[in-house]
C-alpha cells in the first residue's frame, strides 16, 4: 500500500563517489581563489554582481552535490527554490523603496543630516558655481 | 470519504507492525516514507534559516546602496587573509561532511566518525580564526553600535566617515548569528559522531546525520555569501 | 490501575477513545497524539482570547465618551498594545491552524498522526514559554509601542520592548514548527486515493496558511532580534538619530506582518469550504478554483506589504506597485466569495449554527474584502490611513472573518472533539448577537475613521462622541454574544447530549471513517479514498448505506447510541469513483 | 467649523479633497453594489434551496467555466480601473505646484511649530491663505519619534520622520478654522498633538503674516526666553505656576537648593540653568527620572541665557 503517490522520485540514496566530492571541493576552492583574486581589481558596477556570481556558482556546487539535491526528490528542489524566491522578493522590493526614496517631491532623497553635510562640503570647498549643478545622483 | 477499507490491507499494515525496523515511528507506513518526511521537513527548515538571514541581507544592500563609500572604507580594514582562511577551512568540513555520509552509506563506521571529528575540529579551527579577527577590531575600539569608537592607526579615520557604524554593526550581527549557527552544528556533529560511535547508524538508517549535513552545508552556504560581501567588495 | 480503568470501560462496552486513555495530567503533559496537542492549544488559546477581548472591553469603554475615563492616557495605551499583540501573534496567528489544524488535518487526510509529533508537542512548550515571557513583559515595565512596535519609538522604551519582542521571537518558532509538520504531513502522509484533487478545502488551506508560516516568520524573528539589538547595542540600523532608517523597519515588519494576515485567513477560508459544502450538501462550486486561489493568495501575499506604508515616506514607485500588485490579491478573495455562494445553488441548505456562522464570515468579509480594496485606492489610502477605518477594516477581516470562522469551526467540530452535542437553539442566539454586535462595533468604526478619527487615540473631539457611544454598545452586544457561547460549551461538556458519529452527514474522513470520539490511532484500519471530499452524491455510507434508509447523518434527529465506525457498507469500490 | 461633511466624509476644504472624495465615492458604490448582490445571493439561495427534508440528496451541479471567467474578469477590469485613477490622485497629491507657498512644521512630542517665510511662528497653530497652493514641509525634531500630519478636511496625510524632509502640499478653498491630528502613534501624549488650522482669505492673512513676523533681534532676553519656552514644548513639562507636571515647576526655581538622586545638592544659579537646559542628565532632582528631557544644545547662545533669564523672572 503506497502512502502518498505523488513524491515518487528516485530516492535520496544516492551514493555520491568521492572522487566526485574532492572534483567539487576543488572547484570551490579554485573559485573563492579567483573571487579573492578578482577583489584588488576595480571593476565598477561589475564588482557586485561578479562576486555575487561566483558566490551563487559556489552556493549551486555545494546544494547540488554537496547536499546531494541533484538526486534527491523534486519536491525538495521546489521547497529550495521557493525559498530563494522569497528572498529575492524580499531584496527587490525593498531596494524598490530605498534605492527610489525620493522619487516624488514629497520625501526628501537624504536624511536632514546628509543635507546638512553636503552644504557643509559646498561652503567650505572654493567651487565654481558650475560645480554646484550637480545631478541628484552625484550627490552621495 | 472512503467506502470501506478492504481486509487484506488491514492484514498487511498489522504485519508491517510486527516486523518495524526498530527506527520506524509507529505512525508512519514504512522507513521510506520516514526518511521522506523527516528530509522534506529539514528542507522547510533550512529555508527558514535562509529567510533569517535574508532580512541581514537585505539591510546590508540598503545601507551598501546608499554609502557605498563609507562601505567601501569599512569593508578594507577587514583581514581578507583571514577571511579567505576562514572560507577554506569552512568548504573543506563541508567536504568532511558529505564525505561522513559517503562512508555511512557503505556502512563504514569508523572512517564516518572520522569524518564527523575532523569537521568538528575545522569548525573549531573557524571558531577560533573569528575570535582573533574579533579581538583585533576590539583592541581598536570597532564594536557594534554605540560603543564604536576607532582607535589606533588605520582606523581613526574611521571616526569621521559617517554610516561605518552601519557597516559594522551589520558585519557584527550577520557574522555573530552565523557564529552561533556553528555553534549549534558543533553541538550536532559532536551528538552524531557519539552516536555514529555507539552504533546508532547504518547504510540501513542514518537520517540524522545526513539531517546535520543539510544543516552545515547551509551555514557554509550562508558563509559563502557573507565573505565577499563582508571582506572583498 | 489504568489496566483497571481500562478493564472497565471494556465490560462498560465503552470504545476506547483518545479522551479515556491516557488521562493522567503527566501524560497529556508528554502526549505526542495532535487531537491532544489541539486541545491544549484550544485551552490556552482560549485564556489568551478572554485576556485580549476584556483589553478590548476596557478599550471601547473608555472611549465610551470623551468626558468618561475608566484609566490614564499611559494605562490606555498598554491596553491597546497588550489587546493588539495578544490577539495578533497569540491568538489569530496560531488559532486555527494549532487547534483545529492540529485536530482535523491528520483525521481528514487519513493519517494516524502528523509527521513530526514530537516537534508537534514542541511547538506547544514554544507557544507556551512565549506566553511566559509575554506575562514577564507584563511586570517588567511598560509596554505601550503599539503591536506594530514601529522605530524609533519602540527603541527608545524600556525593557518590557525587549521581552516582548522575545515573546514574537520566540512564539514565532511555534508557528514555524507548525506550517512545517503541516506541509510534511500533507505531502507525505495522506492515506492510499487521497490525492491532491481529493483533499478537503480545509487542508488546501491549511498547506497554503503553512507555505505562508515558514517563509514569512523567520523574518520577523530577525526583526524582532534587531530591535532588540537597536535597543541594547544602538546598532543603528533603525533609528534615524544613530542613522538609521524607520521606514526600513516598516518594511521589515511587515514583510512579515502583511503575509501574517493571510496565515490568519486563509485557514478560515479552508473552514468555510467544509462549511458551506457540507450544509449545502453540495459539490465545492470550482474547487479546483478555491483550491488553487489559496495558494496563490499564499504567494501574492508576499508582494504587496508595502501598502501599509502609502504615506510612510517610502518611494513613490514602490507605492504604486505594492497597490497595483494588491488589487491582483483581492481578485482571488473575490472568487472564493463567488464560488461559495453559487455552492448553494441546487443544494440542500441546512441552517444549523455552524452555516450561520459561515453566512456571516460571507457578509462580514465581503465587507472586510471591499473595505480593503478601498484602502487599497493610493488616493483615498491617503485620507484613510492610520484612521478608525483602517482599525474597522482589519477587525472585519480578523474578526469578522478568521475568528467567526474559527467559532463556525468549533461548533461544526465539537461533537468529533467532545463527543457532545451543544445546545443548538442557544447556539443560533449566540450567532445572532455576535453577528448583531460586530456590526454595531466595527462598522460605525469605518465611519469614525473615514470622517477622520486618527487610531490609538485616548480622547477625541466632540464630534465623534454619538459613534463612539453606538460602537462601545455594539461591543458590549458582542461581548455577551461571545460569553454566551462559552457557558453553552461548558455546560456541553457536562451535560450535552451524546454525539452521533457524523451528527451533520459531512462526507469527509473525520466524519466517515472514525468514531464518534476518535480512537488514539485515529482509524481501526487506514481508509481508502475513493471519491472527492463533497462528492455526496456517491458518500452512500453518509446516510446510513444505501442513501435511502434512515437520513442518520442528522445530528439532531439520530440515534445517540451509534458510538461504534459504521458498519462497512456492502459493496466494493466504485470503478467510477476511482478513477 | 461648519458641519457640511457627508455620512461618511467630513467637509471637503481643499482642492484636492474634491478629486478624493469622487473616488472614494465611486469606489464607495461599485463595493455597496457589489456587497448587496453578493448578499441578496446569499439569502435567496439560503431559502430556496433551504432544507426541507433531512433525507435531501441533491445532485452534483456541474461547474460554469462562462460563470468562472465573468467574475474573475469583470472585477479584474474595474480593480484596474480603479487603480489608475487612484494612482492619478496619488500624484497629484504628491507633487506640488512649484509656485506654492512654503511653510516649514516641525514635530516634537507633543506638538508642532510652523515656521512661515516671513519669520513668523506658531505652535499648534497653521495659518493658511486660501486660494493659494501650499506646500508644509515636514520633519519631526532630532532624537523624537515619527509623527504624522493630518488635516481630514483636506484630506492630506503625510508621516513626520526624524532625520528626513517629508512634505505635503493642497489649496485651501474655503476660509475658516479645519482640525490637524497626529496619525502616527507617538506616546503618551499622541491623542493631544491636536492643532488647529486656519484658513485666511488672502488679504487677511498677508496682513497676519506680516504682524506676526517678529524680528527675534528686537526682543529682550525675558521675552525671547518666554517664546523659547513656548517653542521648544517646554511648557509640557516645567509649569510656571508652581503645579507638579513631569519635570520640576520654574516657579520660585532661580537661587533654590537643588537635591539630586545621587545625593548631593546644588544652589539653582546661572550655571546650573543653563547646564540643565544643555545637559539635562548630569544633575538630576531627586524624585524625576533620567532620560526624559531631551538636550537642549542645538538652541544658540542667546536663546539660552534668554530661557535662563525668563527662569529667574518666575518668582
Amino acid at each position: 500500500m503506497a502512502h502518498a503517490t505523488d513524491d515518487h522520485a528516485a530516492h535520496g540514496h544516492h551514493i555520491i563517489p568521492i572522487p566526485t566530492l574532492l572534483k567539487v571541493f576543488g572547484a570551490l576552492v579554485a573559485l573563492t581563489a579567483i573571487t579573492v583574486g578578482l577583489s584588488p581589481f576595480d571593476l565598477g558596477m561589475f564588482e557586485i554582481p561578479v562576486a555575487l556570481g561566483l558566490a551563487s556558482a559556489k552556493a549551486t556546487l555545494v546544494v547540488m552535490i554537496f547536499m546531494a539535491l541533484k538526486y534527491d526528490n523534486p519536491v525538495n528542489m521546489l521547497t529550495f527554490s521557493v525559498g530563494v524566491l522569497f528572498v529575492a522578493i524580499f531584496l527587490v522590493f525593498t531596494l524598490l523603496d530605498t534605492a527610489f526614496r525620493g522619487d516624488m517631491d514629497n520625501v526628501d532623497r537624504l536624511t536632514i543630516e546628509e543635507r546638512e553635510r553636503l552644504n557643509e562640503q559646498l561652503q567650505e570647498s572654493d567651487v565654481d558655481a558650475e560645480d554646484l549643478q550637480v545631478a541628484p545622483s552625484d550627490m552621495q | 470519504m472512503s467506502t470501506e477499507t478492504a481486509p487484506a490491507t488491514t492484514e498487511s499494515v498489522e504485519t508491517e507492525h510486527d516486523h518495524h525496523p526498530s527506527h520506524l515511528q509507529h505512525h508512519f507506513v514504512s522507513s521510506e516514507q520516514q526518511f521522506d518526511s523527516a528530509k522534506l521537513g529539514m528542507w522547510l527548515f533550512l529555508i527558514t534559516e535562509i529567510l533569517l538571514f535574508s532580512a541581514l541581507f537585505v539591510a546590508y544592500a540598503v545601507y551598501r546602496n546608499w554609502n557605498p563609500v563609507a562601505f567601501a572604507e569599512a569593508s578594507s580594514t577587514l583581514d581578507w587573509v583571514l577571511g579567505s582562511v576562514n572560507t577554506i577551512v569552512l568548504l573543506t568540513s563541508s567536504l568532511t561532511v558529505a564525505l561522513s555520509i559517503h562512508f555511512i552509506q557503505k556502512n563504514d563506521r569508523k572512517k564516518t566518525v572520522i569524518s564527523l571529528l575532523a569537521t568538528l575540529a575545522l569548525a573549531g579551527g573557524f571558531l577560533v580564526i573569528k575570535y582573533f579577527e574579533y579581538m583585533a577590531k576590539f583592541e581598536h575600539g570597532i564594536y557594534p553600535g554605540e560603543a564604536f569608537a576607532p582607535t589606533g592607526s588605520g582606523y581613526e579615520y574611521l571616526a569621521a566617515i559617517p554610516y561605518v557604524p552601519q557597516f559594522f554593526s551589520i558585519y557584527f550581527v550577520m557574522t555573530g548569528i552565523h557564529g552561533v549557527h556553528v555553534v549549534i552544528g558543533m553541538g550536532l556533529i559532536s551528538w552524531m559522531a557519539w552516536r555514529a560511535h555507539r552504533g546508532d547508524f547504518s547504510d540501513e538508517w542514518y537520517t540524522p546525520v545526513e539531517l546535520t549535513g543539510l544543516y552545515w552545508h547551509i551555514v557554509d552556504i550562508i558563509w559563502i555569501f557573507l565573505f565577499p560581501l563582508l571582506y572583498l567588495v | 490501575m489504568e489496566a483497571a480503568a481500562h478493564a472497565a470501560s471494556q465490560t462498560d462496552a465503552e470504545p476506547r477513545t483518545y479522551l479515556n486513555h491516557e488521562t493522567s495530567l503527566w501524560e497529556w503533559l508528554t502526549t505526542k497524539d495532535h487531537k491532544k496537542i489541539g486541545i491544549m492549544y484550544l485551552i490556552s488559546l482560549a485564556v489568551v482570547f478572554l485576556v485580549a477581548g476584556l483589553l478590548a472591553m476596557a478599550v471601547r469603554l473608555e472611549l465610551m465618551s470623551p468626558d468618561f475615563s475608566i484609566m490614564s492616557a499611559s494605562q490606555y495605551n498598554q491596553t491597546f498594545t497588550m489587546h493588539g499583540i495578544m490577539m495578533v501573534f497569540l491568538f489569530i496567528v496560531p488559532s486555527i491552524p494549532a487547534i483545529l489544524g492540529n485536530f482535523v488535518l491528520p483525521l481528514q487526510i487519513g493519517a494516524k498522526d502528523v509527521a513530526f509529533p514530537r516537534l508537534n508537542l514542541a511547538s506547544w512548550y514554544v507557544y507556551m514559554a512565549g506566553g511566559v515571557l509575554t506575562v514577564t513583559a507584563l511586570l517588567v515595565g511598560e509596554l505601550s509601542t503599539g503591536w506594530t512596535f514601529y522605530t524609533p519609538y519602540s527603541s527608545q522604551q524600556g525593557t518590557a520592548v525587549i521581552f516582548m519582542t522575545g515573546a514574537i521571537f520566540v512564539s514565532g518558532f511555534a508557528s514555524i514548527f507548525t506550517g512545517l509538520n503541516f506541509i510534511v504531513t500533507i505531502h507525505k502522509m495522506r492515506a492510499p486515493g487521497m490525492t491532491w484533487n481529493r483533499l478537503p478545502l480545509f487542508v488546501w488551506g491549511l498547506y497554503a496558511t503553512s507555505i505562508v508560516q515558514v517563509l514569512a516568520t523567520p523574518v520577523v524573528g530577525i526583526t524582532m532580534l534587531l530591535l532588540i539589538l537597536e535597543q541594547t547595542l544602538q546598532i543603528g540600523i533603525f533609528d534615524p538619530a544613530l542613522g538609521g532608517d524607520p521606514i526600513l523597519f516598516q518594511h521589515f515588519f511587515w514583510f512579515y506582518s502583511h503575509p501574517a494576515v493571510y496565515i490568519m485567513i486563509l485557514p478560515a477560508f479552508g473552514i468555510l469550504s467544509e462549511l458551506i459544502a457540507t450544509f449545502s450538501r453540495q459539490r465545492i462550486f470550482g474547487y479546483r478554483a478555491i483550491a488553487l486561489s489559496s495558494v496563490a493568495i499564499a504567494m501574492l501575499g508576499f508582494l504587496v506589504w508595502g501598502h501599509h506604508m502609502f504615506v510612510s515616506g517610502q518611494s513613490a514607485i514602490s507605492s504604486i506597485v505594492f497597490s497595483l500588485i494588491t488589487y491582483l490579491i483581492g481578485i482571488p478573495s473575490g472568487i472564493k466569495i463567488f464560488n461559495w455562494i453559487a455552492t448553494m445553488y441546487k443544494g440542500s441548505v441546512w441552517l444549523q449554527t455552524p452555516m450561520l456562522y459561515a453566512l456571516s464570515f460571507l457578509f462580514l468579509f465581503t465587507i472586510g474584502g471591499l473595505t480593503g480594496i478601498m484602502v487599497g485606492v493610493l488616493g483615498v489610502d491617503v485620507h484613510l490611513h492610520d484612521t478608525y477605518f483602517v482599525v474597522g477594516h482589519f477587525h472585519y477581516v480578523m474578526m469578522g472573518g478568521s475568528v467567526i470562522a474559527l467559532l463556525g469551526g468549533m461548533h461544526y467540530w465539537w461533537p468529533k472533539i467532545t463527543g457532545r452535542m451543544y445546545n443548538e437553539t442557544l447556539g443560533k442566539i449566540a450567532a445572532g448577537l455576535v453577528f448583531v454586535g460586530f456590526n454595531v462595533t466595527f462598522f460605525t468604526q469605518l465611519v469614525l475613521g473615514s470622517q477622520g478619527m486618527p487610531r490609538r487615540y485616548y480622547e477625541y473631539v466632540d464630534r465623534f462622541a454619538e459613534l463612539h457611544m453606538i460602537s462601545t454598545i455594539g461591543s458590549f452586544i458582542l461581548a455577551s454574544g461571545l460569553f454566551l457561547v462559552l457557558g453553552y460549551a461548558l455546560h456541553s461538556l457536562f451535560y450535552g447530549k451524546k454525539a452521533p458519529q457524523n451528527p451533520w452527514a459531512a462526507a469527509t474522513l473525520e466524519w466517515t471513517n472514525v468514531a464518534a470520539i476518535p480512537d488514539p490511532h485515529n482509524f481501526t484500519s487506514t481508509p481508502l479514498v475513493t471519491r472527492g471530499p463533497y462528492d455526496f452524491h456517491k458518500a452512500d455510507e453518509v446516510f446510513g448505506g444505501s442513501g435511502d434508509g434512515q437520513a442518520r447523518g442528522d445530528g439532531a434527529g439520530s440515534d445517540a447510541s451509534r458510538l461504534t465506525p459504521p458498519e462497512a457498507a456492502p459493496s466494493a469500490p466504485k470503478e467510477d469513483a476511482s478513477a | 467649523m461648519n458641519d457640511s461633511g457627508t455620512f461618511w466624509l467630513p467637509e471637503a476644504a481643499s482642492t484636492v479633497a474634491a478629486e478624493v472624495d469622487g473616488l472614494f465615492y465611486f469606489v464607495y458604490w461599485a463595493s455597496a453594489i457589489i456587497f448587496v448582490g453578493v448578499v441578496a445571493a446569499m439569502i435567496y439561495l439560503a431559502y430556496k434551496y433551504r432544507r426541507r427534508d433531512p433525507n435531501d440528496r441533491p445532485e452534483p451541479v456541474e461547474e460554469s467555466r462562462l460563470l468562472e471567467i465573468s467574475w474573475i474578469v469583470v472585477p479584474t477590469i474595474l480593480v484596474l480601473l480603479v487603480f489608475t485613477w487612484g494612482f492619478q490622485t496619488f500624484v497629484t497629491l504628491q507633487t506640488a505646484p512649484p509656485n506654492a507657498y512654503e511653510i516649514q512644521g516641525q514635530a516634537y512630542s507633543y506638538g508642532w511649530n510652523f515656521e512661515y517665510p516671513e519669520g513668523a511662528q506658531t505652535t499648534d497653530e497653521l495659518y493658511l491663505p486660501a486660494d493659494r497652493p501650499v506646500q508644509i514641509r515636514l520633519s519631526s525634531r532630532e532624537g523624537d519619534v515619527l509623527h504624522s500630519f493630518f488635516l481630514p478636511q483636506f484630506r492630506v496625510k503625510q508621516d513626520v520622520l526624524p532625520n528626513r524632509y517629508t512634505s505635503v502640499w493642497f489649496e485651501a478653498t474655503e476660509p475658516g478654522t479645519y482640525e490637524l491630528f497626529c496619525t502616527e502613534y507617538c506616546g503618551v501624549g499622541h491623542s493631544q498633538m491636536l492643532g488647529e488650522v486656519n484658513v485666511l482669505p488672502a488679504d487677511e492673512f498677508d496682513e497676519w503674516v506680516a504682524e506676526a513676523g517678529i524680528n527675534e533681534d528686537d526682543l529682550s532676553l525675558v521675552e525671547l526666553g518666554e517664546l523659547q519656552y513656548q517653542r521648544n514644548g517646554c511648557q509640557g513639562c516645567h509649569s510656571l505656576d508652581g503645579s507638579a507636571m513631569a519635570g520640576p515647576t520654574f516657579q520660585g526655581l532661580y537661587e533654590s537648593e537643588r537635591a539630586f538622586a545621587d545625593a548631593g545638592s546644588v544652589e539653582a544659579d546661572d550655571n546650573y540653568l543653563r547646564e540643565s537646559i544643555i545637559e539635562p542628565d548630569a544633575k538630576v532632582v531627586e524624585g524625576y527620572g533620567s532620560g526624559i528631557m531631551p538636550s537642549f544644545a542645538h538652541l544658540s547662545e542667546r536663546d539660552v541665557t534668554a530661557l535662563v533669564e525668563f527662569i529667574k523672572e518666575q518668582e
